[in-house]
């Protein structure tokens, strides 16, 4: 066992899907010789050569656009792309291919492929190297989506996703890169050292996907969440006083919805946290569901928590970033309605 | 000091519509055999004029003459002649068909049989095609059955696809030719993708990109261009340029350039033009460019020049945008009686055999029509279930669509 | 006062759009010579010439691309993507560019332009001739979002889209263009000019965007739809015998809340229907909302029927398509509850 | 036939890396003066050679020589060494200003100072720049007052975007300069429909499109030639080739091509190469492209040829990727001692006014920068307020936003 960063870990299994499977490759901007902009590809191209792991030109469309091939071909590619910010160009190949290759040929052509890409603001990187597109992908018919919160589950969620025979979406929260990130952006950043789920087993293991994770029990309401806003959620629960059970979704779909409903059936009251924009973010779609299938157990409405219906701004990050804060006065409204 | 002139905008336009006589007299072709063979192993810079002429090799007395004349032997080019008038029969009876209401939707071939036919003889098996919706001959060429195909377009029960695609995204893996899209261009850059990762394992195996003149406007021609131009992977970029897109002159996508051929210039790539209506001209050519990507030499362009003589689909009336009259005054003439011009001045076709083999293939793809409709057709007869509609959106299915289906009654 | 197909009268929105302001240009795929492949813009290069209406290369990238540069140049232009489906290829221009060009340039740059799509299946267009993907819009902060649903409105809309100062995206529901189609696809079609919203006034007018229409009243349960939806919500509820009310949204976003709540809050009960895939689509949004808001006065959890969570079948078209069966189904659902 | 030879990858790689010593004598770098300058309205296909080789106009002993010399005087030459020094102190005061935290992030011209203050010179009010974030020099030649791009930089109260975009990410209508995205190359095509909306009006105007070698691997920049190609709109499409793209060498994205400014060739679009650190030469080639804009005669392709001797920004460390030493050893020089030399050599510059530019273009920089932070930085005095975060999202504010700036409590 060995503490690591959620950047290690990535790069950790990175090393040992690739160390298994020589069909596992890897490819995207900067993350050949340099090992990517966040170091999660550091070293494979050493260890496992040039054609195992390769610089791309800037291109998110031929990034996806050749991984598609390759995946068809019987690799299983992974491949990153810089920052989520940037990839609307390879969007199209994802929704109308990548996505749709297996129905279309009835299961004759397949698309086992991974795309990584860092999403979330707390970095100060403004509208272009902050968001969070996640319900860009729920909507789309064919694809999974993924979003860990520390390293030992980002490494085995990772490695769930490379071994599934589908087009996975691997986001991964920059803002937890480092360190559990709380929120709390004016005391000092703790680093995974310091959190036990900064350990992260060795070897080959997977943490399957489709499973959500209820990372605090509780009575009183049910948070739901995921990333960077499950540190967020445990934080403004511990400081709110409020017994409220947090459940990390870690797949987005498919869904983890029996989970959610227990919970919810249990407490009564529900609140929905993410980061990415409020309108027709995946909030709406969790909040949706937990209205219809616990409609009659729910004691107040489904409230939601997430970033304001505008680009995210550089200066006022914190302004716009839903921190335990606004958390934690949500926990109070949710809890005062009857 | 210079003077200055107020820009305007310059729209392309053809300069024939409706009403003009169709004229092709700025179409500069050159003779047949005129056309030099550079070794496939020539830099591209030193062969950049390919991209601004026409390979030809059937000459208007039906002779193959020139350098890249004789790279079929007659069995093959028998076999080709074959395989174009099973397409070109098979559109009529689809055309028709769908006129009847029995599939929804139906694109044709007319006057572009040559190029996915012809391409097709230079391939082998384990090769991989990502194709238009209008290179059907691939598959004809390939072997694979006539029956498929009709029960795609009919979306029965026997639509190897269950109803999900519009008639013609035809898909066969084991005949090299990949899933298609409908969105125009994505293929073309997971072509090399593919060849990629054939270039990765170190297999023996290349791939083919098929795009339209039109479509070449699209970002995935360029991402292809440039992966391509980078990795240099085995793969050969078709560009099939019938002139049109849909209601569009191939003026507008191509803008300034000479030819889409040239496009290649500016990504060190070699390019070849090529009479899209001479068969051994396309084999020819396609040749060359196999033999590129199995001597790991890379990638080449090829731009077939044709033109669509028929609709762009049955959605489309072109007499609104066209002149009727423009097909038959294109000067590359039809693909199939150029090619049995030839074979009977070889002395191994003739007339009388040529109106028996027109028989036979009508009557074999009559049969292959009964066949496929006592299965069904789109309104009726087996149909694929609703139940298959919830089917391959995942390996295995999740339990919100499995809710969905069972919500379906399946 | 003309009977107009909802084609005819797009097209006289833009002649009268185009008359009045020698600003509006009209540019797309096959727009020009031949106007349209759906001949939403026939005779207007005629009629206003090859600057103002022209064809473009097939690059959906290139259309919105090059019409955000006009539009920041001060030019209004309309930019035709052939279908919905077609717009991926565009989508990175739309999302990081159009919506946030006012935004990070304080107001100094603006790209006041209208981007047409047809959208919605029946016409057997199989996966990629059938696509809703107005969800994709409404996540997008800096978007208008239109939906249109009968040609008299259609007019009104789209001149008030081509007036406003921001990019409108203007969804035609293509299986409108000819009639009010109510989903009995198993009977005869009807023609516009046998249905009075084909009465389209003569000149310019506007149908404000961001208020929607109560198009039925009734007091048992509220419909809350869009586009050719409201023609099959109709059809359901008469077929039904219940007295529903049903809201024709039209604006996505910004969305008339107002009238929603309203109406929820008179009637206890609540359906929302659309044709694109169910999971994080509008229909989620509006749920989410209309929980929030009305919580106390829902007497049982808000249904949605909309697209199955798959690509948009071929064959299947009519076991996709949401039609009148399963909505009257979801109206015997939502009003057994107690 | 032939034999056949295993496919494999062939991924370009920089032949020096870190430890090794630099090299750049597979440059081939022409004479100053060697190149001929066509006219304007020569035809592309006439013209090009000139894609392969680099125009320049300063020799070793700081003359312009050659066809392309002469086209500023000698106090537009003095303003424009004044502009290039006052991008590099400021510059130097950011990055700076970064490191103790009084913004977020930087980025830097180290080395490519000519490119941008060079260009504005060559044009005139009404034209508008695309700009990438490596051309800040467009906005001082054009005089925008550096407090403004300092504030911004700060993200205080002062900033014109109201803290809304990354540091360096400026916008001016007024002088020339269009909002920078964050995109790469998204840009691009805009500049085109910017240049076609004025050939639509009529009006003399024309736009300057930017991007970065790395960058022209993305789709934009194929749309962008694809549009100006077709409607050959008064815009020039500048290319800045720094060799690197973050860790990536230019020859990821270039791939078999010989230069980025032969991509014009597959488009029929005369494209120029150009020393990028040559003042002279900079506004020279310029100059011959915008004659061209404003005579109708369509589009131009410049590939400038520098080096970035910074690192891509505050969040990297090129010593991982390249020698440190790189920059020394790169061949074409710095620009402002290339241009200062010349100033000498014409008489009208020497070391003391060189030395008192430097003092009084520092103190300048330093007082304006005591203005700014008199407003505040990213983390203490007046700041934008949350209640910017809402404004500009529509032009008027809809009603579901309004709701959650009171929420934020504005
Ligand atoms: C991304 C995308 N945009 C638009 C369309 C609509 N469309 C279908 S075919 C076609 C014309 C294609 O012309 P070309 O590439 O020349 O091929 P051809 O039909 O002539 O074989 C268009 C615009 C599409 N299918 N996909
Ligand atoms: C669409 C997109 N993809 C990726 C990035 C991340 N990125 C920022 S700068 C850069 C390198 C650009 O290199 P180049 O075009 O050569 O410009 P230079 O920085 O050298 O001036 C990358 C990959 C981005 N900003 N946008
Ligand atoms: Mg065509
Ligand atoms: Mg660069």
């Amino acid at each position: 066992m060995a503490r690591m960063t959620m950047i290690e870990a990535i790069r950790d299994a990175h090393a040992v899907a690739m160390e298994r499977d020589s069909d596992v490759v890897v490819l995207g901007e900067d993350v050949g010789y340099f090992g990517g902009v966040f170091r999660c590809t550091a070293g494979l191209q050493k260890r496992f050569g040039v054609e195992r792991c390769f610089d791309t030109p800037i291109s998110e469309l031929g990034i996806v656009g050749t991984a598609i091939g390759m995946a068809a071909y019987g690799l299983k590619p992974i491949a990153e792309i810089q920052f989520a910010d940037y990839m609307y160009p390879g969007y199209d190949q994802i929704v109308s291919e990548a996505a749709r290759l297996r129905y279309r040929s009835a299961g004759e052509f397949t698309c086992p492929m991974v795309i990584r890409m860092p999403t979330g603001g707390g970095i100060f990187g403004a509208q272009t190297h902050s968001q969070s597109p996640e319900a860009l992908f729920t909507h789309v018919a064919g694809l999974k989506t993924v979003v860990p919160s520390n390293p030992r589950e980002a490494k085995g969620l990772l490695l769930a996703a490379i071994a599934d025979p589908d087009p996975v979406i691997f986001l991964e929260p920059k803002r937890l890169y480092n360190g559990p990130f709380d929120g709390h952006f004016d005391r000092p950043s703790v680093p995974w050292s310091k959190h036990e789920a900064g350990d992260v087993e060795p070897g080959y293991y997977e943490v399957p996907l489709g499973k959500a994770a209820v990372v605090r029990e509780g009575s009183a309401a049910t948070l739901i969440t995921y990333g960077t806003m499950v540190h967020v959620a445990l934080a403004a629960v511990a400081e709110s006083g409020t017994d409220v059970e947090v459940i990390d979704l870690r797949t987005l779909l498919p869904l983890d919805l029996e989970t959610i409903t227990a919970s919810v059936r249990k407490t009564g009251r529900c609140i929905v946290l993410h980061e990415a924009t409020l309108t027709s973010g995946y909030g709406a779609e969790v909040t949706a569901l937990v209205q219809r299938e616990c409609f009659y157990s729910l004691e107040a409405p489904v409230l939601r928590v997430a970033g304001w219906d505008t680009p995210y701004p550089h200066a006022q990050e914190w302004d716009y970033f839903p921190g335990p804060e606004r958390v934690r006065r949500a926990i109070d409204k949710v809890m005062e309605a009857e | 000091m210079f003077e200055e002139v107020s820009p305007r905008l310059h729209v392309p336009a053809p300069a024939i519509r409706p009403g003009d006589d169709p004229d092709f007299s700025h179409v500069a072709i050159p003779r047949a055999g005129a056309v030099d063979r550079p070794e496939p192993d020539t830099r591209p810079e030193d062969m950049r004029e390919m991209a601004f002429s026409i390979i030809r090799v059937l000459n208007r007395k039906g002779e193959a003459v020139g350098p890249w004349a004789g790279s079929l032997s007659g069995e093959a080019l028998l076999q080709g002649l074959r395989d174009m008038m099973t397409l070109r029969t098979y559109d009529a009876r689809m055309l028709t068909a769908q006129r009847q209401g029995k599939c929804s939707f139906y694109m044709q071939h007319l006057g572009e049989e040559a190029i996915s036919c012809a391409f097709q003889r230079a391939l082998r098996p384990g090769d991989m095609n990502f194709p238009t919706y209008r290179q059907a001959g691939l598959l004809i060429a390939a072997g694979y059955p006539l029956v498929k195909m009709m029960n795609q377009v009919y979306s029965n029960d026997g639509d190897p696809v269950r109803g999900r695609q519009l008639p013609v995204f035809y898909s066969s893996k084991e005949h090299g030719f990949f899933s298609i899209s409908g969105n125009l261009a994505t293929q073309y850059v997971q072509a090399v993708g593919w060849a990629m990762a054939a270039a990765i394992k170190g297999d023996r195996k290349l791939a083919a990109a098929w795009i339209g003149d039109g479509s070449t406007a699209e970002s995935d021609f360029h991402g292809a261009l440039v992966f391509a131009s980078t990795y240099k992977p085995p793969v050969i970029l078709n560009i099939v340029n019938n002139q049109w897109a849909i209601s569009t002159f191939q003026g507008i996508a191509r803008g300034g350039a000479g030819t889409f051929a040239a496009r290649a210039h500016g990504f060190g790539l070699p390019a070849l033009r090529v009479d899209g209506n001479d068969f051994l001209a396309v084999h020819a050519a396609s040749q060359w460019a196999v033999e590129r990507a199995r001597r790991d030499l890379g990638p080449t362009i090829i731009e077939f020049v044709t033109y669509r003589a028929g609709g762009h689909s049955t959605s489309d009336d072109p007499s609104a945008y066209r002149p009727k009259e423009e097909g038959a005054a294109w000067p590359l003439g039809d693909p199939i009686l150029r090619l049995k011009a030839h074979l009977i001045q070889l002395g191994i076709w003739s007339e009388e055999r040529h109106k028996q083999a027109e028989a036979e293939i009508l009557a074999e793809v009559m049969a292959v029509q009964k066949e496929a409709e006592a299965i069904g057709t789109l309104h009726s007869g087996q149909r694929p279930s609703p139940r298959d509609m919830f089917e391959d959106v995942f390996a295995e299915m999740p339990p919100h669509l499995l809710r969905q289906r069972h919500e379906v009654g399946y």
